[in-house]
């Protein structure tokens, strides 16, 4: 099985394949071969060892990862979003990012559309722009609050707004279409 | 005594806590988000008290005394926030019959106002940040008007007289901004509390906010604390606070605490309270305002002096006598420094993060007191503010209570939702805080200079972690979890994010 | 300096805890079944040393010591048990270039055997239970065995110089018992350590369980601290400890300390180690045995003194002078408690309770240290000792500890296994412990004198727990949850339970 | 839906039944009536409050259950056990016990047989009985060893022992069938 997976804005290449016996993987990290022994232990936990060559900065420097460890893995609030914890650090780990987007932006929209969602659930406090507008990247758009906080959502990039799909008062869920720029 | 606690999360947690270990019942109240809060599953029983928005529940003075009836309670404990410091619910209780744990209606009525408790203090014989002594008439002449923040002297600040969280308040810098900030600001208090009026005070440029705790009986008698040191604040909102400050010497400690009790002394303030003070780089000290009900550092004072803060209140309302020994009180033994752990995403600009907690580890060990609010299964609702936990250390010295917070961020887990301690963990290893080189202006600057994530992955890290997310889901998949799976299949987390996120 | 945690569970993690407060980073070492336990998952990184069975892992010298040559390690931590006390190991350890954090493998040896440890006191003007100074040879005589008898005087005890863990001990109530006694102890000790030597011994009939902590350098500073007492035990087993003793004036207590600091100087003793006495109901006390590593109740010590005892065992290893203040570490301030919190069911007679623990929320808040070794999601083995937790308490008297260890017992929840915490919640209100009138003869004779569970459960409370238990499989069978289910259906705990139980 | 569900040593029946909205159900403690509002919340918790009749110590006297709470059940080491965990109480509650126990005691086994199982994993120390030797009730059996500690499991009841399915060095899993008395 094949996966990209996003850590930290760099998009590593997994290949993982049963190996000799129940709990033994082949892997590839970016093409580099290793083998790990790798077990679930509980709901939240993995159990990892063994050692894999990976690329560092993705290459063509080389590192050798020894692998003695237990992890959690649980998921984000994001979607396809994977929180790795790992000795007190939490590592946030998109699986198959890429494609999500591509698919999130020419699904319900045409081609080049950025839709920006609600990245929490909130009540709308005012919307700054309307159908038709022109905005610069990082123009604000839509405030929602949550939390006894305003939040002001800004635009990703500049466009013209196509659609506003939200009016003050109302009350989104996470990932709720606010607007789409195009 | 049966206590109602008239408040949620970590607070409800702690004042539960007091009451189970002096052997009282308590009652919890909830909205409907917070049907199986952890104050709802720790209290001894539970009365629901209406829909989410607070306004509707926590804040519904009727549907708090309702609860409180039907559940034959003697006593209403507010907490922080909330009704904490409304003087028409503290009257409410008492005219129900109910032992309100607080400080009386009259107090927190007169320390409610800025512009009273300021009158107050100086009547106590209590330094003042310079400023106007009373609010400013709407008919002030313009000539008077610059007259007087003439004398007070710039930079100065506008403020609400019935301000509070940074609301209705305006720096001036000249005498060429004085009448558009007093426009804007009396326009935002009458928006914010409807009340226009307004006062003037002159701007310290690089304060401390230094508080001291104390306690007054019912006899008479009034006993002040160590200091707390609350500086580190983000958007005028405290983050970080530790006991004893750095910036106070045994002198000054003692003046602080004398002034302090000379304050509620004059007022005959009883039970918990707070007085805030500005400290100067030069080691002068203004009175702010006081805050009359439990503060949320509170436990830092209990980590360094031994005292139950909760404990001592409830007693105080029982009528008991205030028999701790004054030198515990204002002696510190050791540092103590409290984390407030906040359902908040530092590396999106602290945008709320509310959501379902998968999983919930707290840190444990020695020198280490978690002050927890919430459970792994616990979905954090969008409606009330966002403190999760507190999590507080405790060390001989500053640096090793430091390291110990270091070392408590990160075992503490809390899975599925962003919480604030990356940030913490950042700023435990910042060279000027780990120096106590900092005051209120601190965060807010250092902040706006940076940029990037606040914990830095390692390479071998950040390949593991991508290692280990593709291994799960392989083995989510696969329905297997390897030789020695312990628990069945589980949807994929990749399926849940999705599901989750875009309902709705 | 890296450091090897030669050990497992809570112990392991404490010391993790302590590495990362001084910024050393840690190696754990774990069996097959301790993959994902949670010391493994705290440290920094983690070597397996081999199969479940300990004396193929933790027991096993070279598996331990590869896995530190492998991870780069420069110190090795033996915690408690296991390999602690083992002076081939410290030796190997040494041998191998490597900072063995405890005493010199030599002080291992000689207060291993209770013999010599028994004339190490006597030369150190320290009291010990009146008995035979040496190891009685095989062919002494029975005349002379049967007036060195009369001479300790009866009652009195037959105990294995290689002793431990009550094996070879045996009590003999008059003459007419002395050689049968003599005979089943030389074979039990025989068959259990490899070595037939016993020695006789004054039985005291109700002693105190009493010992000092202390710290010594390798500068020639030995700092004694507060007693602990540890009287409650069931089969010899410590299961509560607490500082101070009720049992014990300051006097008393300078007495003591001066004696085990004497012992250790005695012996050139270096890093951390306890001397066990035994107190008698008329205030004399008596030399038992030293203990040459860190003990399972040390918290109890750093509550009441604020020293953090594995720093200081680290620091001492790296050669650093014993620079703390000894009256700190005599002066108790308030009062701990610790409960060991073992993985079996009260309620039959302590049977063991291995198995998956389903969730876990440690008790917090003020007061309350948790060292925990578990987590959720783990499944406790039946390889090793059922320890999964200390909680330890402080209040600023007893009667405060005390309380405060009911509110976090009743706090604390472990799911899916037994344990012990119901059988803390009844003891926690037995009139003879809350008095402190205890011996170590105390809690076996109350245990053999009761019935019935340890925490009744009101009629009221049984209807809603039947009632609540029917709603779990009602909404679980349905595959719902009422209005607002916020997870997907799981499988039945009648099925878990039922697939569990009986499978293998 | 109808349980039998045992808790300190009691039977009670539940009867359970949707009520009016989604939240609501009708319930019935040993035939008492009763209305709750009741939801999951969470893997583990449930909150149910309302009022209910029940008898006291199984009748006639009646008390009323005035329920706020939000609970915990979970699955208990036992065979069709719950843990219920109700502010700091922790309470055991086996649905269907009586049915179980029966079907267990006519499974593999004649009708009168005692089936003696490990009740948690362990290895088995030493056999003290043999097939054909008459017992006493409380008489010790085998000696099962885990976590540093020695067990002895006892004779349910008197009589003779039919079977026994371990040999000392033996390893057990909880549940596993040590001896049949008959």
């Amino acid at each position: 099985m094949t996966f990209e997976v996003e850590v930290e804005g760099r998009i590593r290449t997994i290949v993982i394949e049963h190996g000799d016996n129940p709990s033994s993987f082949r892997v590839q990290i970016d093409g580099e071969p290793g083998v790990v022994d790798a077990v679930r232990a509980g709901d939240k936990s993995l159990s990892i060892f063994g050692r894999v060559t990976f690329l560092r900065n993705g290459g063509p420097e080389k590192g050798t990862l020894r692998i003695g460890a237990a992890v959690q893995v649980t998921a984000g609030p994001a979607p396809g979003e994977g929180i790795v914890h790992l000795n007190g650090r939490t590592i946030r780990a998109v699986i198959n990012g890429r494609r999500r987007r591509a698919a999130a932006d020419e699904g319900a929209h045409g081609p080049g559309d950025v839709v920006v969602a609600a990245p929490m659930p909130g009540r709308i406090v005012r919307v700054l722009v309307a159908p038709g507008d022109q905005v610069t990247a990082r123009q604000g758009l839509v405030v929602v609050e949550a939390m006894k906080m305003e939040n002001e959502l800004r635009a990703p990039r500049a466009g013209r707004v196509k659609e506003v799909s939200v009016v003050p008062g109302a009350s989104v869920e996470a990932g709720c279409v606010l607007a789409v720029i195009e | 005594m049966r206590v109602l606690i008239a408040n949620r999360g970590e607070i409800a947690v702690r004042v539960i806590r007091a009451c189970r270990e002096m052997g009282l019942p308590t009652v919890a109240v909830y909205s409907d988000c917070d049907r199986a809060a952890r104050h709802v599953m720790e209290a001894d029983r539970a009365e629901h008290i209406g829909p989410d928005e607070a306004v509707r529940s926590y804040l519904n003075f009727s549907a708090i005394l309702d609860a409180a009836r039907r559940s034959d309670a003697d006593a209403v404990h507010p907490g922080y926030g909330f009704l904490s410091e409304n003087a028409a619910f503290a009257r409410a209780c008492v005219d129900a019959g109910l032992t309100f744990i607080g400080p009386a209606p009259g107090a927190i009525e007169m320390m409610g106002s800025k512009t009273e408790a300021r009158r107050a203090a100086m009547r106590a014989g209590v330094p003042v940040v310079p400023g106007t002594e009373a609010a400013l008439g709407l008919d002030t002449a313009e000539e008077e008007l610059t007259a007087i923040a003439a004398d007070i002297g710039y930079p100065l600040m506008v403020k609400a007289v019935a301000g509070g969280g940074g609301k209705g308040m305006r720096v001036v810098e000249d005498p060429g901004g004085l009448l558009g900030a007093l426009r804007t600001a009396r326009s935002e208090a009458g928006s914010a509390f409807g009340d226009t009026a307004v006062y003037l005070e002159r701007l310290l440029p690089r304060p401390r906010h230094v508080e001291i705790q104390l306690l007054g009986d019912s006899h008479g008698t009034v006993i002040p604390f160590v200091e707390r040191e609350c500086s580190i604040q983000r958007r005028h909102q405290k983050v970080v606070e530790e006991s004893p400050s750095l910036a106070v010497s045994p002198a000054l400690r003692a003046r602080m605490a004398a002034a302090a009790a000379a304050v509620a002394r004059a007022v005959g303030y009883t039970n918990a309270g707070t007085i805030e003070f500005l400290l100067d780089e030069d080691g002068s000290f203004y009175f702010l305002e006081m805050n009359t009900r439990l503060q949320v550092e509170h436990p830092v004072t209990e980590m360094v002096t031994g005292v139950d803060l909760v404990q001592w209140q409830i007693r105080i309302a029982r009528g008991e006598r205030l028999d701790l020994e004054p030198e515990q009180a204002l002696t510190p033994r050791g540092h103590a420094i409290e984390c407030r752990l906040y359902a908040e995403d530092p590396d999106e600009n602290f945008m709320p993060s509310p959501g379902l907690i998968r999983g919930l580890r707290p840190a444990g060990g020695p020198g280490v007191r978690d002050d927890g609010g919430v459970s792994a299964g616990y979905r954090v609702p969008v409606f009330y503010d966002s403190l999760i936990a507190k999590l507080v250390t405790w060390g001989n010295a500053r640096d090793e209570a430091i390291a110990r917070m270091g070392r408590a961020l990160r075992e503490y887990q809390v899975l599925g939702i962003r919480t604030t301690i990356p940030f913490f963990l950042w700023l435990m290893q910042e060279p000027d805080y780990l120096a106590g080189r900092y005051d209120t202006t601190y965060l807010d600057r250092i902040l706006a200079g940076r940029q990037g994530p606040f914990v830095e992955v390692a390479e071998e890290d950040a390949a593991l972690a991508a290692l280990a997310a593709a291994l799960d889901v392989y083995f989510r998949a696969a329905g297997a979890g390897g030789a020695r799976a312990v628990n069945g299949p589980r949807p994929l987390w990749t399926q849940i994010g999705r599901r989750e996120a875009l309902r709705g």
